[in-house]
């Protein structure tokens, strides 16, 4: 299974020429998100948007670590949870080491938080990146119950069940700022999401991080080119720890207390969720994943007791349907643009993507209208969806839910035809040929 | 010792031998290949030639018996330790980078030998000699038009070229081609016999092969292995003119030939 | 001495268990090399449906039918997801399977909500068979270890000595020369995946009155099924159950005796430190095998994957 | 239903900035507890009894100060410290300035943190935090801070009360201490080898010892060696799975005499354990259900039935909760003053329905009351638990548990 091992997606699809490889380095894109960062907190001011927009940032540079294994070095991890949660519990030490911590500007933090990570990485990584695959997989499930079963039995070092807490405010004052206000932190974030990132990606660019790639995809050759592929993956996990390790910095930072919850195995999965939704196979994949999960996670759970449900529909029908991740179904749109043919498909996406978005929200009023006539309360027959109330024990709603739901995937259905036709139209070669 | 570095063959082999369970494939091997020789491995299907190249490549353990390169001996090394003593190896059935541009595995197949090795502090596309030297490469094997596309969807004639693009890139002065021309049509294979030709000015190399008037044009020693050894080794003529050699393989496949 | 006989009972049982789960997922695993991480979802399906079955049919209805039912969906899932990820590598499959863990659970707890279900041994079995220096082991237990080792020797004759036990371990080992044979192997695919569930889906019938019957059943069971099979040799039979049979015991002698990491310590000659309250090893040296003993498997298991990589029976590179 | 899409794209956008500003006339509650996830029974029925109570004993007698009403609302924390700290940020944006959550010490401690360092660093959004479940000694003692307030017995009070019944029962010469292994299941270990050597020196500890939580599948082993040490009593703190796999488990090994619990009832558990735990699993527990406390506490408890038939009153320390943040709000005549409703809670004596006085500590905001050890069983119930039949009987009452139980709390006031 080993040479295998590799996140395929149909070769013919073009989208797979845009692959992160041959991406040109264009500052654009950079400038553009360090302006965008910039002026969110403009945008969105309060507390609490600041908060989901930390959560986000945070997760964003775990995910963008993780992908340096999943997507770049094509090793599946079940334990990264663990790097993120140690380079955390080290930050929350050194801040409760308050004579040293004293001596320390917060920015400077997480490079220790990277440290704590890449240290535990090239333990673990000595003996597990000997292969790729399913025992990796295995050995970092392994050590990932390993070290969050731990977390509550050391307690000098994890603190238990409680986790360890620390003030982020005792440290030396960067510039006059002491990171009292969410606004402060927020910038401390963004800061260090721009430097991850950037380094990540140059990463990617260097002569490690190409064979990376080529080890992912044919271990055995790059062993025929002088390369080691268990350096290699060696090198990948130490770098995806470091980066790990300073996510969990910035969580410690942000909320300033860790808990065995930054190391147990659902950490680990949701990070490897949020990366295979936003794409493995692009750079920016698990960017978007991040902000989408995070949404989802924070702004649906405010809606729906049933969002896990959701996020679970979702990512089952992400790996069945496009495994290529938000990322991907974003680039298979590049080649309609440069053909100039994106408008041929405006109209036709439109006639059947949003019925299609319809009948999904109809059906998915249906299993919140099932639910609330199981789990209400007697008497409590009224239910509040999409805005409008109505009792769920009558039968109007139902119908017209099912009448709703019905008609849009039919509508669906029908257009879906002209929308694959005009998908091949969009992604021809103007002047014929292919 | 300069006398004797002077003829120390480009690789010796003593006594090879390998078995796969019970069977033995290979039945003690004997072979020296001199510094600059062109030499072709031939035989029938089933006589253990891949699983020879795989053995000196540390593809696989030799159950016994000694490989040296350049007078050094190659037991317990892994591929990639082998590869960086000078030695690269092409392979029957393609292995490239699919899922990489064709200048990558190029690009990829360079880094060792240029001295990167598992560099995090370069970037590859700051080196303009990484990239002229792939470029140089590419023109070599006439894949400069086909640089920016993935070398999954490349012809099946192209990806063999990319193949002993990739295999000759990293400049290694002993080069393995295993079977370089199998599945060709006959213009595919004039154009790889002359690139193997062109690419392999002043190195020493090793190939498998089967057809017969690719190994004549090349080769200028052939050795014969059948069943695990080696029948005959010498000039092409000579080797033609063995009976041995005639009996066993030559006679036949020459006479299918005509 | 009677307690040890009492442990190696109760570790047979866990063991035997498990075994039920590691078959059907080495079955799973090397015949289409997927690690299915669901597996351990089919189980608490099989309780769940063994439940609501028992309460309108009875206990008995409920093992008949609910390994079926179990084992259709498994084939199903099979058909309609896994064989379409199939195209896309192992890794989405892997991560297919996990996300189908996490959406049954979901599916679970929207159908059956969240608390545990009152799901009982059934009354005729409800009695002490017998007791060992006044350590009942209940009927059940013995009813438990009957139903697994029939499964196991039924597993064995079949891929042993029938036919379709003879494909299918050739499809195992050279799928394509099957094929060629004129075999449907897709077919076979489906078949093992829907027995190898509804075994999973046994293991939960009958373990789902013991063990409770509530959502967080797979996750508890499933990671250390895949501990398992890691720790027997992928794709070995032989070794799920050496395996299922060695994390049984291990688990149960741990916890039941105390021993003490003191006193180990001690044995190889470190002296306890004096301020111990105060050491930062302080956790260490309190551990008593009873804390640990549920983590042993994954201590095991990390160890055997660094010095034997492909397990205690494992052949191939899997 | 374009239009309606339309809508919810905005709305969401508008949730994301999560610009609505409080209404004035309303007072709302934060209820910060898993509400998905495998903890939502237990966060769902928890909220559930807030809004009851909040409709109950405010909202139908007129509210407080000129008529503002309560509302409870629900925020997922998922019984993750991380997302707490995030639906406290949301919470407070709403201009929410009560927070209530009691499942898992590990949140509580990390909400009483957060709290305590937003109250410092934004004068003028403070929150005061309403701990009605959360028993970690520590909150109320090292970690203790003028904002949190809790109104259940934390663990140390409960395990004095218990022991308490104990000692009084002279059957008893043999004590297996089992808990989970983490500070709680620790916690309750040392506070009962504590309490059992002060009170009766002849008891013997037969066992003392941890598993790890959440992990165990079988507890055969832990519960053969509970009976071969001839144990005449279990204690255990283990909650959810962990307490009904360990207490079956006991049981079917043959164990017949006392099993002193501190969850061993509702949310599913009282049913699974049905016949084979009647009078054998005891609970010590704050609010007395069975017999009835008063005709209010029936009333009240018949009314949440009618409500939610398949819900449980199983945390009567709810209602008071509710009662005497309103009563604190009436006397400080603000709502939004947030340090003098503090103010007004301290020392509070509250008559609760649940046949109790309950006296607000002002040392560490410890809620002192009487506490109950009930007996698992179908006989004299009047209030089941799960509709099972069977529920929690009161067999003993410890008055005014705790009242003089030592703290180290040292209160910083504002």
């Amino acid at each position: 299974m080993s040479e295998q091992d590799q996140i395929t997606t149909d070769p013919t699809k073009p989208a797979q020429r845009m692959r992160a490889g041959s991406m040109t380095l264009s500052l654009t894109p950079w400038l553009v998100s360090g302006f965008v960062l910039l002026i969110l907190p403009l945008v969105f001011t309060n507390n609490s948007a600041i908060t989901i927009m930390n959560q986000m940032a945070i997760t964003i540079v775990f995910a963008l670590a993780y992908n340096m294994l999943l997507g770049q070095g094509g090793m599946l991890s079940f334990g990264h949870a663990v790097y993120a949660g140690v380079g955390g519990f080290g930050c929350m030490h050194i801040m409760n080491a308050s004579d040293f911590f004293s001596t320390l500007p917060l920015p400077l933090l997480p490079v220790f938080g990277g440290l704590f990570g890449m240290a535990l990485a090239m333990i673990v990584g000595s003996f597990s990146t000997r292969s790729a695959g399913t025992v990796f997989a295995m050995i970092s499930l392994g050590v990932g119950e390993l070290i969050a079963a731990c977390s509550i039995i050391i307690v000098a070092f994890f603190g238990g069940e409680e986790g360890i807490s620390g003030d982020r405010t005792y440290g030396l004052p960067f510039f006059g700022v002491e990171f009292l206000k969410q606004i402060e932190v927020y910038y401390l974030i963004a800061g260090w999401l721009m430097i991850s990132a950037a380094l990540m990606y140059l990463f990617s660019r260097t002569p490690i991080g190409r064979m990376a790639n080529a080890v992912r995809d044919n271990p055995e050759r790059a062993e025929f080119l002088g390369y080691s592929a268990r350096w290699v993956r060696f090198y990948s996990f130490i770098f995806s720890g470091f980066f790990a390790g300073v996510a969990g910095a910035l969580f410690a930072i942000n909320y300033e207390i860790l808990t065995e919850e930054n190391l147990n195995t659902a950490s680990s999965g949701v990070i490897l969720l949020v990366t295979f939704l936003g794409g493995v196979g692009f750079f920016f994949g698990p960017i978007i994943g991040a902000i989408a999960f995070t949404l989802l996670q924070t702004v649906l759970s405010l809606q729906t007791e049933l969002w896990a449900f959701y996020a679970g529909v979702l990512f089952v029908a992400t790996v069945m349907f496009f495994p290529g991740g938000l990322a991907g179904l974003i680039m298979m749109h590049v080649p309609a643009f440069k053909f100039g043919k994106a408008r041929l498909l405006l109209m036709p996406y439109l006639k059947t993507l949003l019925p299609a978005v319809i009948g999904i929200l109809g059906l998915s009023a249906l299993v919140e209208m099932t639910f609330h006539v199981r789990h209400a309360a007697t008497g409590e027959n009224e239910m509040t969806l999409f805005w409008t109330t109505f009792d769920s024990h009558s039968f109007l709603p139902w119908i017209i839910a099912l009448v709703v739901t019905a008609v849009a995937f039919w509508v669906t259905r029908r257009n879906t035809p002209e929308m694959v036709e005009a998908w091949h139209k969009a992604n021809t070669f103007p002047g014929g040929g292919a | 010792m300069n006398a004797i570095t002077d003829t120390t063959p480009a690789l010796a082999i003593e006594d090879l031998r390998k078995s796969f369970g019970k069977a033995e494939i290979i039945r003690g091997v004997n072979l020296r290949i001199g510094k600059g020789e062109r030499h072709a491995v031939i035989g029938p299907n089933g006589a253990g030639k891949s699983t020879l190249f795989n053995l000196i490549t540390g593809r696989f353990p030799p159950t016994s018996g000694k490989v040296s390169l350049h007078g050094k001996n190659l037991a317990g090394m892994a591929p990639f330790q082998i590869n960086r003593m000078g030695l690269s190896r092409s392979f029957q059935i393609t292995n490239i980078f699919p899922k990489m541009t064709v200048f990558e595995n190029v690009r990829c197949s360079l880094l060792w030998s240029k001295g990167y090795r598992y560099s995090f502090w370069n970037l590859v596309s700051k080196s303009r000699d990484l990239t002229e030297s792939a470029d140089a490469i590419l023109d070599q094997i006439n894949l400069l038009n086909r640089r920016d596309l993935p070398a999954g969807v490349l012809s099946y004639a192209e990806q063999r070229a990319l193949e002993i693009g990739i295999t000759i890139a990293g400049g290694a002065d002993l080069i393995m081609l295993d079977e370089p021309t199998a599945g060709m049509s006959h213009s595919e294979t004039d154009y790889i016999v002359d690139l193997i030709r062109k690419v392999t000015e002043d190195k020493t190399l090793i190939m498998v092969e089967h057809d017969m008037g690719v190994v004549f044009g090349l080769a200028d020693y052939i050795s014969v292995l059948v069943y695990g050894e080696i029948i005959a080794t010498g000039r092409p003529e000579e080797v033609r003119a063995n009976p041995k050699v005639q009996e066993a393989y030559l006679g036949a496949a020459l006479e299918a030939e005509h | 001495m009677e307690l040890v006989l009492v442990n190696l009972i109760d570790g047979l049982v866990t063991g035997l268990l498990l075994f039920m789960l590691s078959a059907g997922l080495t079955l799973i695993f090397s015949m289409m090399g997927v690690l299915n991480f669901a597996h351990a979802s089919f189980y608490m399906l099989g309780a769940y449906f063994a439940y609501q079955i028992s309460l309108g049919l009875g206990f008995w209805m409920g093992l008949l039918l609910a390994p079926l039912i179990v084992g259709v969906m498994g084939a199903g899932v099979e058909r309609y997801g896994l064989r379409r990820v199939h195209q896309y590598g192992h890794v989405p499959e892997l991560i297919f399977t996990f996300g189908l863990a996490l959406l049954i659970e979901e599916l679970v707890q929207f159908i059956w909500g969240k608390n545990q279900m009152p799901y009982d041994i059934p009354e005729v079995l409800n009695f002490t068979a017998f007791a060992i220096a006044g350590n009942s082991i209940p009927a059940y237990k013995i009813f438990m270890i009957f139903i697994s080792i029939s499964i196991f020797i039924g597993l064995l004759y079949i891929l042993t000595k029938t036919r379709v036990g003879m494909i299918i371990q050739a499809a195992l080992s050279y799928p394509r020369t099957v094929e060629s044979l004129g075999h449907n192997v897709p077919l076979i695919f489906m078949g093992v995946f829907g027995v190898g569930t509804a075994l999973a889906g046994v293991a939960g019938v009958i373990a789902g009155p013991v063990l409770g019957t509530f959502p967080g059943m797979a996750f508890v069971l499933g990671s250390i099924v895949f501990v398992t099979i890691v720790i027997g040799g992928l794709g070995s039979l032989w070794g799920a159950l050496v395996a299922s049979l060695l994390i049984g015991w291990i688990t149960t002698f741990a916890k039941s005796y105390n021993v003490r990491m003191e006193d180990i310590l001690n044995g190889i000659g470190i002296v306890t430190p004096s301020d111990l309250e105060d050491n930062i090893f302080r956790d260490l040296w309190t551990l008593t095998s009873p804390q640990i003993a549920d983590i042993l498997p994954y201590i095991l298991m990390v160890l055997i994957l660094i010095f034997r990589p492909y397990g205690l029976f494992g052949k191939r590179d899997a | 239903m374009r239009n309606t899409t339309k809508l919810g794209v905005s709305t969401a956008l508008a949730l994301i900035i999560g610009a609505t500003s409080a209404f004035a006339e309303d007072i709302k509650i934060a209820f910060i507890d898993p509400l998905s996830g495998p903890f939502a029974a237990t966060g769902t029925n928890g909220l559930h009894q807030f809004q009851f109570a909040a409709d109950k004993l405010v909202n139908e007698k007129g509210g407080v100060l000129d008529g503002q009403t309560f509302e409870v609302i629900g925020f997922d924390n998922k019984i993750s410290p991380k997302e707490s700290l995030i639906q406290l940020q949301v919470a407070i944006d709403q201009g929410i300035r009560y927070v209530v959550q009691g499942n898992s010490s590990g949140v509580a401690n990390a909400l009483t943190e957060a709290i305590d360092k937003h109250n410092r660093r934004n004068p003028e959004s403070r929150v005061l935090f309403l701990n009605y479940a959360a028993v970690d000694p520590a909150l109320t003692n090292d970690k203790c801070n003028f904002w949190h307030f809790r109104f259940d017995a934390n663990a140390d009070i409960k395990m004095d009360a218990l022991t308490d019944v104990i000692a009084a029962n002279e059957d008893i010469k043999k004590v297996y201490v089992i808990g989970q292994d983490y500070s709680f299941g620790k916690a309750v270990a040392a506070a009962a080898e504590a309490n059992l050597a002060e009170k009766r020196s002849d008891i013997e500890i037969v066992g003392n010892e941890l598993h790890p939580i959440g992990k165990v599948k079988d507890f055969t082993p832990y519960a053969r060696k509970v009976v071969s040490s001839e144990a005449d009593a279990v204690i255990t703190g283990n909650w959810g799975a962990d307490m009904l796999g360990l207490g079956k488990s006991i049981i079917e090994n043959g164990f017949t005499g006392p099993i002193y619990t501190y969850y061993a009832a509702g949310s599913g558990i009282t049913a699974a354990f049905g016949e084979g735990g009647k009078g054998t699993i005891r609970l010590i527990s704050e609010g007395q259900i069975n017999p009835p406390a008063s005709d209010e506490s029936t009333a009240y408890y018949e009314a949440f039935k009618a409500k939610y038939p398949d819900g449980n009153i199983d945390q009567s320390r709810i209602a008071n909760t509710i009662g005497m943040l309103a009563q604190a709000i009436q006397e400080a005549g603000t709502a939004t003053d947030v340090v003098a409703v503090a103010t007004a809670l301290e020392g509070m004596e509250y008559d609760s329905m649940w046949g109790s006085k309950i006296y607000m500590r002002p040392q560490d905001h410890q809620a002192i009351q009487n506490m109950h050890i009930a007996v698992h069983t179908d006989e004299g119930v009047t209030f089941d638990y799960d509709n099972s039949g069977f529920g929690v009987v009161t067999e003993t009452t410890v008055e005014m548990a705790g009242m003089d139980s030592p703290t180290t709390c040292e209160m910083q006031r504002p």
